[in-house]
């Protein structure tokens, strides 16, 4: 069998399958299913549900609606917060056999420095030196964001260049930035990342959009609007994410409609190294392992390496 | 190599431990709705009020749908489906032989030795395709109530009038073919009196073509009495109803089966939140979807 | 039956139901399914596909993929240029019975000039006084523009406003801008267009994506990127629609997706007046006149009028 | 009112005039494609080549496929069908009953009599799939040779020598299976014959595994001669090249059924252009698919 692992930062994944944040509960899975979730984790890595510096409640319900060829989440980043991640989650996070990404979201620069700050004495504390290698950061740049004028951070490449340049000064561990599509210009904004520091993008986050409830005809979520996910979104996922692995030099964690081997296939050959199951891994909690199991026979198959896959679609026939 | 070997490594690597392939043994309609009848290997077995993410093997949706286990035997298991949208319209459709995927048993059931271990009556409340959960629940009842009771007098923990448990099925239906709904619920019963419950199931119809016009409530408010224990399920406003005559009676307790929508059905998502009457947060997923009449409305 | 009859501007349409650009041949149809199309068209009012100034090839094939719910395009605005149209199109087109409503595309500022100043001169040749009544014109901006240094002039609110305020000069009858959605914040986009005078937002245009080809791996479109539509990008173009209509007093002709009588009814209630059928008239040609009856139906039916549609999604239960 | 008269009036807002709903007849596999029979109401006569949009009433696919006429009997159409994507594979499953949206016929098809009013023979090429088209073509030739030559011996156009027009089918297939797709083709090859074509069927098959290892090309080079008319359908690289076969004999006319894919397969969409070899375009759904050998591929 081929081998499937992959370097990611200082990050080693046993192979290229991750979920999405906010799609996989990990200890609720192992509550369902049995102790084999954590002993063998469907995911190369474990990205955290994006934690808060307070405990949100998040929007009100309804929050979830099929689409057609996806669906529509108006979740809201709800969550106990900052404290009671570090906690209660983080040191049974520590201890899965796999590396752990943190997704963090805040509503300024400030609240993402001390969310930081917190985690990085917090996993000294667990971990000791070497946790750089057992534990990195994701910025979801996306939460509404007062400050900038911007709808969100993630949508103005200063705003971002500058949260970045200051996470980076603090934080030594893996940097990825999660960038919302709602722009008009993804690979700016993947530029702006990386040139402050960042050493991972992970693209796309949901686009944001609207449905309407059948009977009364006014917005169905609660929230009014919600974020767009699944195979619907695919076509327009991989183009951001072939824009920027021409934009940019850091490695790239793709997502939005990742349901079949195929669709890895896809989004590595437009430039992804990392792959991450969202909403597809509703209808199979197990999706990210079979898709490794799955990608590892398609190589095979198609007498590809990962080398020659990754970004084969910007060479020439 | 071509053999039956590899083909159980490359099965391995299309299979998931979560998510399992059944196939359709049965598909009979039962009023409105479809007894669908699914072989599940790898099933283990649900406890009543569970349910499991279903979606045919040719589905339109993206997502699966929640569906209560009706009944069980061993990995033979029944849904009982109302076809409301295409999620539900496709498995109804399914014909023998078809495949359906299958994640569960999910979710907290209701509490049987609550129901059972009782100095009132346990009472089921349905209405429409709130029977669904109904069928299993009342064979586990009778199972745990032979298991407690059936000794030689004396010897059980309630005594002898504990084997004579009274469970009331109230059941509500909008007319009269959506009341055949209520078949595989009746075999349930049957058997369930056979083995020592006093079952007796009462169906009120709404359109009063061949009878009454009666809601389930009005048969609840009829029979109830304290001390008794309820198990609920059907449409929200239906189970608000239902609680305020259950909290107008001294010493009753019920349990709901609430229904939200859902996408990922075990915990992930966070889009079944609800809350509750103390203003806590729950998900109708993973810490229902049965709950106690006080949580969801209050005291 | 309900009186389904709208202004829209200075054109009077039967009922509410027109075309998207670029999504019928009306003269094709009558081809092939007889003369009664050009007599009894499907459409309230018949769009033409986008009107260069010269002839383009548009881009190599394949040129459409079916999607997950949708469809990607790379047409590229091919077509034989303005001076054909004006000579052979434009005279049939003004035998319909209904309005029409002329989209033109440039790569500049002064190509929609000239784009303009011929269609008035030759209106006013073939029509007389009257033609405002029988004709307007749509601008669509999402054509790539090298000028403004962005994507299209459309995703830029102050080459917008130019735009419009140009043509808005010389162009006395109805001017529809039709957005592209491919910015981060179209309601800003719309208030430009609406302030430099256009009289109505088409909104929208495709969703900038790309697919990959399963046995090559590479890009399956002749042009690598295209435009997702079809009812995958409904959510995302009802939010448009509902945000427009929050932020410009001017009607809004909806499209993005729409393929039942609910999709009608879902975008009249976030705010369009009028609603345009694209990619799913590919597998019904008569679905614009299909939906025309069925909403008057639905509307009976639910003893709804169209005004307590419009906008309903906006007002509280 | 409830009765027959309204529900025709309701229909009315649903049915277009562009679009029709069609019933299966029959399904029935022929190798590893499928023969199905549709009851098409309001379908107007194809012409031999022409398509229809065909998209099954619970597709899960957004648009519909385009599908060659395989054969009609008034409203009864025939299409053959080869599972090679979802929507094809949709369409062969198919069973009698269900529902099929149908848009045609479409597009401009073989020209039947430069076949028929020849001196030299008719050669109808096919590989795999391609197949589809020429049940049709071969009946309509044997009804149109019939009209032109089946008189009183010196009254017809072409005299006696043309009434006995020969007709050579070379079909193409991957393996004996594939192969059975020749069915519904060599029925009506019978009835040309008893209807005064002289109709001779040779298949080739590829795999070599009961007989020789043979393509289409090997046939076709075997039996052309110049003064022939050829009509072609089947994968690009075949009909690559059968056309430089065909061009290296003098004489010899051919036109090709092309494929591309389609959204609309009426002239809308502008997605199915091909280049010319003039350089201009030409929109398969419109200007074809059938288009003569030279246009395409140059002289
Ligand atoms: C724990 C649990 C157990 C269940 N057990 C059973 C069972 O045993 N048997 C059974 O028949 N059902 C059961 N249900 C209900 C079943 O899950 C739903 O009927 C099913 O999900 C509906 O899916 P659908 O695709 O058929 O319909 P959908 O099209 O998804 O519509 C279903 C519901 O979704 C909402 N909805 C969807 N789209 C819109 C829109 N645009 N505007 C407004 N509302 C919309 C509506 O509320 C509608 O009623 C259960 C539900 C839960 C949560
Ligand atoms: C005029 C005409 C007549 C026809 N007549 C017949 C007939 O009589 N019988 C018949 O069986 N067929 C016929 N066809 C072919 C038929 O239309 C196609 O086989 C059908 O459209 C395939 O659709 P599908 O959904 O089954 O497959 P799809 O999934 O759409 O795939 C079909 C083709 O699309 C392409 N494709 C789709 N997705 C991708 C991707 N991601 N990457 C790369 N390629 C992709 C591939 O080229 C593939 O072969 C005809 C076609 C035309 C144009
Ligand atoms: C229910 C739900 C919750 C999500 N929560 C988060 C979140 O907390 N943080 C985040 O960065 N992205 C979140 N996302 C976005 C996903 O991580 C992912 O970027 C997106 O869904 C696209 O991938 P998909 O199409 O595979 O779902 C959420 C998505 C869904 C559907
Ligand atoms: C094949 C195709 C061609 C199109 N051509 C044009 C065009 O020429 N001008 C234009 O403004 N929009 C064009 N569009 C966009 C449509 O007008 C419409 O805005 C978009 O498709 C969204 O609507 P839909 O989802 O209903 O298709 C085209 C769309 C398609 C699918
Ligand atoms: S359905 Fe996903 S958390 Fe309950
Ligand atoms: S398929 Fe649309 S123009 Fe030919």
């Amino acid at each position: 069998m081929v081998d499937l692992s992959v370097q990611l930062g200082p990050l080693r994944l046993d192979h290229p399958v991750i979920n999405a944040s906010g799609t996989m509960e990990i200890f609720e899975l192992a509550e369902t299913f049995g102790p084999h979730v954590l002993e063998r984790p469907p995911v190369a890595a474990y990205v955290s549900k994006t934690v808060t510096l307070k405990p949100r409640a998040g929007n009100p319900p309804p929050r979830i609606l099929e689409t057609a060829g996806g669906m529509i989440n108006a979740i809201g980043l709800s969550g106990p917060g900052l404290d009671v991640f570090v906690k209660e989650d983080l040191p049974r996070l520590l201890g899965l056999p796999c590396p752990l990404i943190i997704s963090i979201g805040g509503f300024s620069t400030g609240e993402y420095e001390v969310i930081a700050g917190r985690l990085q004495e917090a996993l000294e504390q667990l971990v000791g030196e070497g946790w750089i290698e057992r534990a990195g950061l994701e910025l979801n740049i996306s939460c509404p964001n007062v400050h900038s004028g911007c709808a969100s951070i993630g949508s103005d490449t200063h705003e971002t260049g500058e949260l970045v340049k200051t996470i980076r000064k603090r934080w030594p561990g893996l940097l990825v930035v999660k960038l919302t599509p709602n722009v008009a210009d993804i690979a700016a904004v993947g530029r702006a990342a990386v040139s402050a520091g960042a050493d991972a993008i992970a693209a796309v986050n949901t686009y944001k959009g609207l449905v309407v409830d059948r009977v009364s005809l006014r917005p169905y979520l609660g929230n009014i609007t919600g974020g767009l996910s699944g195979p619907a979104i695919k076509p327009l996922a991989l183009r951001s994410v072939y824009e920027l692995f021409d934009a940019v030099e850091a490695p790239i964690i793709g997502m939005g409609g990742i349901a079949t081997v195929e669709d890895v296939l896809e989004f590595m050959s437009c430039g992804a190294l990392v792959v991450a199951v969202g909403s597809a891994g509703f209808r199979d909690p197990g999706l990210a392992g079979v898709l490794a199991h799955q990608l590892a026979v398609a190589l095979d198959t198609r007498g590809l390496t990962r080398a020659g896959l990754l970004g084969l679609a910007h060479r020439p026939v | 190599m071509k053999d039956g070997s590899n083909d159980t490594i490359e099965e391995a690597h299309w299979a998931s431990d979560y998510r399992m392939l059944g196939s359709v043994l049965n598909n009979e309609p039962q009023g409105l709705m479809a007894r669908l009848e699914v072989e599940v290997p790898g099933w283990r077995s649900a406890e009543p009020g569970q349910f499991a993410l279903l979606q045919a093997g040719s589905s339109r949706c993206f997502l699966a749908r929640a569906v209560s286990v009706a009944d069980e035997v061993g990995a033979r298991v029944s849904f009982l489906i109302a076809p409301v949208g295409e999620g539900t319209r496709e498995l109804c459709a399914l014909n023998g032989g078809d495949m359906v995927w299958v994640v569960g048993p999910l979710g907290r059931g209701f509490d049987v030795d609550a129901l059972v271990i009782s100095r009132g009556r346990a009472v089921i409340v349905a209405g429409g395709a709130g029977v669904a959960p109904f069928p299993l629940l009342l064979a586990r009842m009778a199972r745990r109530h032979r298991a407690l009771f059936s000794r030689p007098v004396g010897e059980g923990p309630g005594g002898p009038q504990a084997s004579t448990l009274e469970v009331l099925v109230l059941l509500g239906f909008r007319d009269a073919l959506q009341a055949e709904a209520s078949t595989l619920l009746r075999e349930v019963a049957a058997l369930a009196c056979e083995s020592g419950l006093r079952c007796r199931v009462e169906v009120a119809i709404e359109d009063g073509l061949r009878g009454p016009a009666e809601k389930v409530t009005d048969l609840l408010i009829r029979h109830l009495r304290s001390g008794d224990r309820v198990a609920v399920c059907g449409p929200t406003p239906m189970a608000e109803a239902v609680w305020s005559i259950c909290a107008s009676k001294p010493d009753v307790r019920a349990w709901f089966s609430l229904e939200t929508g859902m996408a990922c059905g075990v915990g992930s998502c966070h889009g079944c939140l609800i809350t509750l009457a103390d203003g806590s947060d729950a998900r109708v997923c993973k810490d229902g979807p049965v709950f106690l009449g006080e949580a969801v409305f209050g005291g």
